[in-house]
């Protein structure tokens, strides 16, 4: 029905673009920018990382030593997954196939709740294993020499602002990629309408960039092979 | 797209000094692999989306690198009489 | 009459202040005339070009000039850098204390500076100091950041939390100068100031005499030293289950992962609170750590300690002079 | 803002739709950057508050208007209110929102309603900033330097750290929406080398706040984190190094200078060029330096840190790189005093506040070489010659911009003029009282009074009076724009489209302009500035 989606598109037309390609172009490139804002956002916490595993390697190989390592690996593969049926439901839009999209968007979404739920395992883990910090740290550091004692816990706190931040942006976009599901089997996407699609999954391969570099920084400094 | 496993796994074996930067050099591999794929930065056209990129981790490396510059070297003339 | 009693020029009271006069006054006159020439510039334009109504000329299109953009690039640039490189070498000179500098200790804290002279004299406030020596003060901050701020020496240094850092002057004209904190550091911050008095040689040596019923710095160390059992494991033969110490003070030590580090204030400081960070090679890490039982103050008696093992014997501090009331601060008062 | 539209019949944005509905779910950049100007103009009232207490307090050596604590409350209050919720948006917000799309031939920015929901978010975050005003301030100056931000003091660091993260994203989605705007939105034939500088100028800021302004925001919550959770990260007792925390803070805070700056300069090229009916000397210049200025100003960030326990040699590459950044700003300085030659002049009020522009960033750039030589800095950082230099680029440069911008679009963004007498009157009493506050505390600073002193030393009384003297005639010089201004809305004089004679696409719609800005979308065949193909004549109003 092609007249059906023409009339699609030029709904999907905002006012003040004077076409498709001049929307689908902002469109992009406002989320390439608002990506890289995310960059620096994760980039301060990163610098801090630099700087503090710099002063006191010897936590921070504590603190790694006290990951799960499998969880974590197991979660690298789900988000890479994820970030594949993301890649292909971009390319069913791109065919203005909207069933194909959704159901690829709802395996990603389950698999972002699968990470999310072995994320709280681990949480769940540390909560017993008394490595949160401040208040609630218990955690047998008689290992540690020096001020990596309480170094620990700057580990730790890092640990769990970066992969909380990160579970933040996990979260966020689920609930984008269920309403962006939702509006495909409405029937919404077209081969010349499809942008929300592509742009709402660069949000998702950026988490799952985030992640790719999370994991070796966090999980892998001191991996002994059980 | 196999590949992205492959790497996930190869990430487990590698030990010894060298670990964080085999693990980062890999990392590295696999955002290269996702940007350039699944985000479409090798299709796109529109070459103004890698310039942003670039700004970003250039700017990130600013960050980095200049931190750097202060703990790297403190202490370096701290010492007295010298 | 009026402007008598108007400072517009704070007194040249150390050896470095002319430096940075000099540069400052190098820097008026070169961002003064700059200055001068665009606002000449614009007045001159302003009156010249105005429109006037009886006039109808029209304004003069001129694109722009690579010679003259090139000029006002390189020209600044050129004279940037020539401020760079002055400021840099006074800079550099300021950070590195001439080595047999006279030392002070300095803690502070909300809303004081406790000071220590080496002889064992503590004040509060009010820093003594003789002329025509150099003064290195090593500080240290209890809680937040201060910065030791005396401007008639035109030094300024933040006092950190958990760390020590240095500066230091020599004081070339006797008499009383302020003392600032220059780093906000809470409620009573602007009540954070002092005064720096500077003497004649000989009236400090006086002052000192009378000052203190402690000993000397380096004696209280060693009585520490002493009581906290520090003595047992660091003695002064090879058979020790720690370091020996002595002449260890300002020299580059082997760590056990095969690093090096010199044996500064910051480092010893490292080793009483944390131990383990940095392992003497071919020693074990069992030391117990001190943190929460010595005070910054003690610690700063300790390095004293360690610091006069690695001086001549006759330049140990004479020490226990009769005290005298009034001036001498609690010791390890909070 | 009701009277506006009264006696105008033709439709135009402002009469487009009435009530409050009409203006909280606007999506027209015109009418967002009106609600910007009024929350802008409101917290502008607010820091000066702020800052004329300061000044009264000042008055006398002793501490005996408030306490200490207040003071320290006010100063605070005074440095966040005006740079994250004034300076910050000023121009961007307000003159950059309404402007931009106008003077690239687009109907709306590319993203109307990210920037409607970027002045929501700048509303709740003022509004969570009145709220710690309200509830007992905080005192931790607009730095938050831990660890007394975090472990000392005992007002409401949370909160108002948490007012800025927010206000954060406020900024950047205006960056990014300038950005994206300036790619895809220009009209047919706007080629980048045809754009005017206003818009080079937002470009590079827009730049600065998508890069920098979420590290600010990530450092804040960490604050906020360690605050709460007691965790520290920042705290030396657990191997936290509170210079980690500067080093962050700078990364944003020290751009930030430029986020306030650039779009000053932004207007400087528009103004001048009209005003001496010329082109700009040296375009390509004045354009590639704003983006130096945009990169540059990234790498000089430790020069607030000197004397922070910093290394010597990381001392030196920050010492040298601050050199680099003052290139391009004496660049632009030397174009824009280029163009008036053999110009013909005009001295109407905006015109006049570029000139206070120009003279007072020239020497609050120039004194800001003092501190880049590291000799110098040691003894002036942290005392009045710092406050008395950026308050001369801050008040002195993007203050005076500020007003040189709002005077000279005021009749579009109206449609009415100003009273120009009093425009200039306010003009020469801005730059009067302006100079007689800040001149004295370059003096204090290089003899020694540190800044945020509650108390002082009895000598320097005397230079403390003449500053407030000179303040309260700087408070008079804001309050009189703010009064006419309002008075211009019911009887000021009808602008025509362009009064001004001005080039730039803005001025070819009318005043106001509808709501879509252009009848059609125009095609741009000349340069930016061909005032040679304009009347010479400037309209000399009333």
């Amino acid at each position: 029905m092609p007249s059906s989606t023409e009339v699609v598109a030029q709904h999907s037309l905002q006012h003040h673009f004077a076409n498709m390609e001049q929307q689908r172009e902002s469109s992009t490139l406002g989320m390439w920018l608002f990506l890289v804002t995310e960059i620096m956002f994760f980039g301060g916490l990163f610098a801090s990382y630099l700087v503090y595993r710099l002063l006191h390697p010897g936590a921070f190989e504590f603190g790694s030593e006290h990951m799960e390592f499998w969880l974590g690996t197991i979660n690298t593969v789900i988000l890479l997954c994820s970030s594949l049926t993301v890649a292909l439901s971009v390319h069913a839009a791109q065919l203005g196939r909207n069933k194909i999209v959704a159901i690829l968007l709802i395996i990603t979404v389950l698999m972002g709740l699968g990470f999310l739920c072995i994320k709280g395992v681990e949480y769940h883990n540390h909560w017993v294993e008394g490595s949160f910090p401040g208040h609630w740290w218990h955690m047998d550091t008689s290992t540690l020499r020096g001020d990596d004692v309480s170094a620990a816990q700057l580990f730790f706190f890092i640990y769990f602002v970066m992969t909380g931040l990160h579970a933040l942006h996990v979260f966020i976009g689920m609930v984008l990629l269920s309403f962006i599901a939702y509006f495909a089997l409405k029937g919404h996407y077209t081969a010349e309408y499809h942008n929300p699609v592509h742009v709402s999954g660069l949000y998702w391969h950026f988490v799952d960039l985030v992640w790719i570099f999370l994991y070796p920084l966090l999980y892998l400094i001191a991996h002994k092979h059980a | 797209m196999a590949l992205m496993v492959l790497t996930a796994f190869l990430s487990t074996i590698n030990l010894g000094d060298w670990s964080t930067v085999v693990a980062l050099a890999i990392a590295a591999a696999k955002a290269l692999l996702v940007l350039l794929f699944f985000m479409h930065l090798r299709y796109e056209s529109y070459k103004i989306t890698a310039v942003v990129l670039f700004a970003g981790i250039f700017w990130m490396s600013i960050l980095f690198v200049l931190s750097l510059t202060d703990y790297l070297t403190r202490g370096v003339t701290g010492a007295p009489g010298h | 009459m009026f402007f008598h009693d108007v400072p517009l020029w704070p007194v040249q009271a150390s050896a470095g202040a002319g430096n940075v006069d000099w540069l400052f006054i190098f820097l008026i006159a070169v961002t003064g005339f700059f200055t001068l020439l665009v606002f000449a510039l614009l007045i001159i334009f302003a009156v010249r070009y105005r429109a006037k109504e009886n006039d109808n000329r029209p304004a003069t299109q001129i694109e722009g000039s690579y010679v003259l953009e090139a000029t006002w690039t390189l020209i600044p640039f050129g004279i940037f850098m020539v401020m760079f490189v002055w400021g840099a070498l006074i800079y550099v000179n300021e950070a590195r204390p001439p080595a047999n500098a006279m030392e002070i200790y300095c803690v502070g804290k909300q809303w004081m500076w406790k000071f220590q002279h080496p002889e064992g004299v503590r004040e509060i406030n009010t820093l003594h100091v003789p002329v025509g020596r150099d003064v290195r003060m090593t500080m240290i901050s209890q809680d937040v950041i201060h910065s030791f701020f005396v401007p008639a020496f035109r030094i300024k240094q933040d006092v950190l939390p958990g760390r020590y850092t240095t500066t230091w002057f020599h004081a070339i004209r006797p008499g009383t100068y302020h003392l600032f904190c220059a780093e906000y550091c809470g409620t009573q911050h602007s009540g954070m100031v002092g005064e720096v008095v500077v003497m004649e040689p000989a009236e400090y040596q006086t002052w000192l005499m009378g000052g203190t019923g402690e000993g000397t710095m380096a004696s209280t160390g060693q009585k520490l030293f002493q009581e906290l059992g520090c003595s047992s494991c660091h003695r002064s033969d090879t058979q020790g289950r720690g370091p020996n110490l002595v002449g260890v003070y300002g020299k580059p030590v082997l760590l056990d992962d095969g690093r090096s580090v010199v044996a500064d204030d910051n480092y010893i400081r490292e080793s009483i609170l944390s131990p383990g960070a940095k392992i003497v090679a071919g020693f074990q890490p069992i030391m117990p750590t001190f943190q929460g039982i010595v005070s910054e103050e003690q610690l700063l008696s300790l390095i004293a300690y360690v610091k006069s093992l690695s001086q001549p014997e006759e330049r140990e501090p004479v020490s226990n002079r009769p005290a005298v009331p009034g001036r001498v601060a609690t010791p390890g008062n909070k | 803002m009701a009277t506006t539209a009264a006696t105008v019949e033709r439709e135009n944005y402002l009469n487009a739709g009435y009530g409050l509905k009409s203006w909280l779910l606007t999506t027209d950049h015109k009418r967002i950057a009106i609600l910007y100007l009024i929350s802008i103009t409101f917290m502008f009232f607010i820091g000066g508050f702020f800052a004329t207490m300061i000044r009264l307090e000042l008055l006398t050596p002793a501490g005996d208007l408030m306490t200490s604590d207040t003071y320290n409350k006010m100063f605070s209050m005074h440095g966040i209110v005006m740079v994250f919720f004034f300076l910050i948006p000023s121009i961007p917000a307000v003159l950059g929102n309404f402007l931009i799309p106008m003077m690239i031939g687009a109907k709306d920015l590319a993203f109307p309603r990210i920037n409607l929901l970027s002045w929501y978010i700048y509303t709740v975050s003022a509004g969570m900033m009145i709220y710690v005003i309200l509830n007992g301030g905080v005192d931790t100056g607009w730095t938050f330097y831990p660890p007394f931000s975090t472990t000392y003091s005992n007002t409401n660091v949370v909160i108002a750290g948490l007012a800025v993260f927010v206000n954060g994203f406020s900024s950047i989605l205006t960056g990014l929406n300038f950005i994206v705007t300036l790619h895809r939105m220009r009209a047919p034939g706007l080629s980048w080398t045809r754009l005017p500088l206003f818009c080079w100028s937002h470009y590079a800021t827009s730049v600065i706040q998508v890069l920098g302004t979420p590290v600010l925001a990530i450092t804040l919550a960490l604050v906020a984190l360690e605050r709460l959770f007691h965790i520290g990260i920042f705290d030396p007792k657990v191997g936290g190094d509170p210079v980690l925390f500067q080093h962050l803070f700078w990364f944003y805070s020290h751009p930030a200078v430029y986020i306030m700056i650039l779009p000053s300069m932004a207007v400087m090229s528009e103004v001048i060029t009209c005003f001496s009916r010329k082109r700009i000397f040296g375009y390509n210049f004045v354009a590639l330096a704003s983006i130096g200025i945009a990169v540059l100003g990234f790498l000089v960030w430790a020069h607030h840190m000197f004397v922070a326990g910093i290394s010597v040699y990381a001392a030196l590459v920050f010492s040298i790189l601050s050199y680099f950044v003052a290139v391009p700003s004496a660049i632009k300085v030397f174009n824009w005093t280029a163009t008036m030659y053999k110009g013909r002049i005009y001295l109407h009020t905006p015109m006049l506040y570029a000139f206070g522009f120009i003279g007072l960033f020239t020497m609050g750039g120039m004194t800001g070489l003092f501190l880049a030589a590291l000799g110098i800095d040691v003894h002036v950082t942290d005392t009045y010659f710092v406050v008395a230099h950026f308050h001369f680029i801050m008040v002195g440069g993007a203050v005076m911009a500020y007003l040189s911008g709002i005077h000279f679009w005021w009749p579009k963004i109206t449609g009415r003029m100003y009273p120009e007498a009093w425009g200039r009157i306010a003009a020469g009493l801005v730059f009067a009282g302006f100079n007689l506050t800040f001149l004295p505390q370059f003096v204090l600073g290089y003899v020694g009074m540190p800044r945020r002193y509650h108390a002082y030393a009895p000598e320097f009384q005397v230079l403390n009076v003449l500053s407030t003297a000179g303040a309260s005639i700087l408070a008079l010089g804001y309050l009189l724009p703010l009064i006419y201004l309002l008075w211009s809305l019911r009887y000021g004089e009808i602008a025509g489209n362009n009064p001004w004679q001005a080039a730039g696409l803005e001025w070819t719609t009318a005043s106001p302009p509808p709501t879509y800005n252009f009848e059609e979308t125009p095609v741009v065949t000349w340069e930016a500035y061909n005032y040679d193909e304009l009347p010479q004549e400037v309209p000399v109003a009333q």
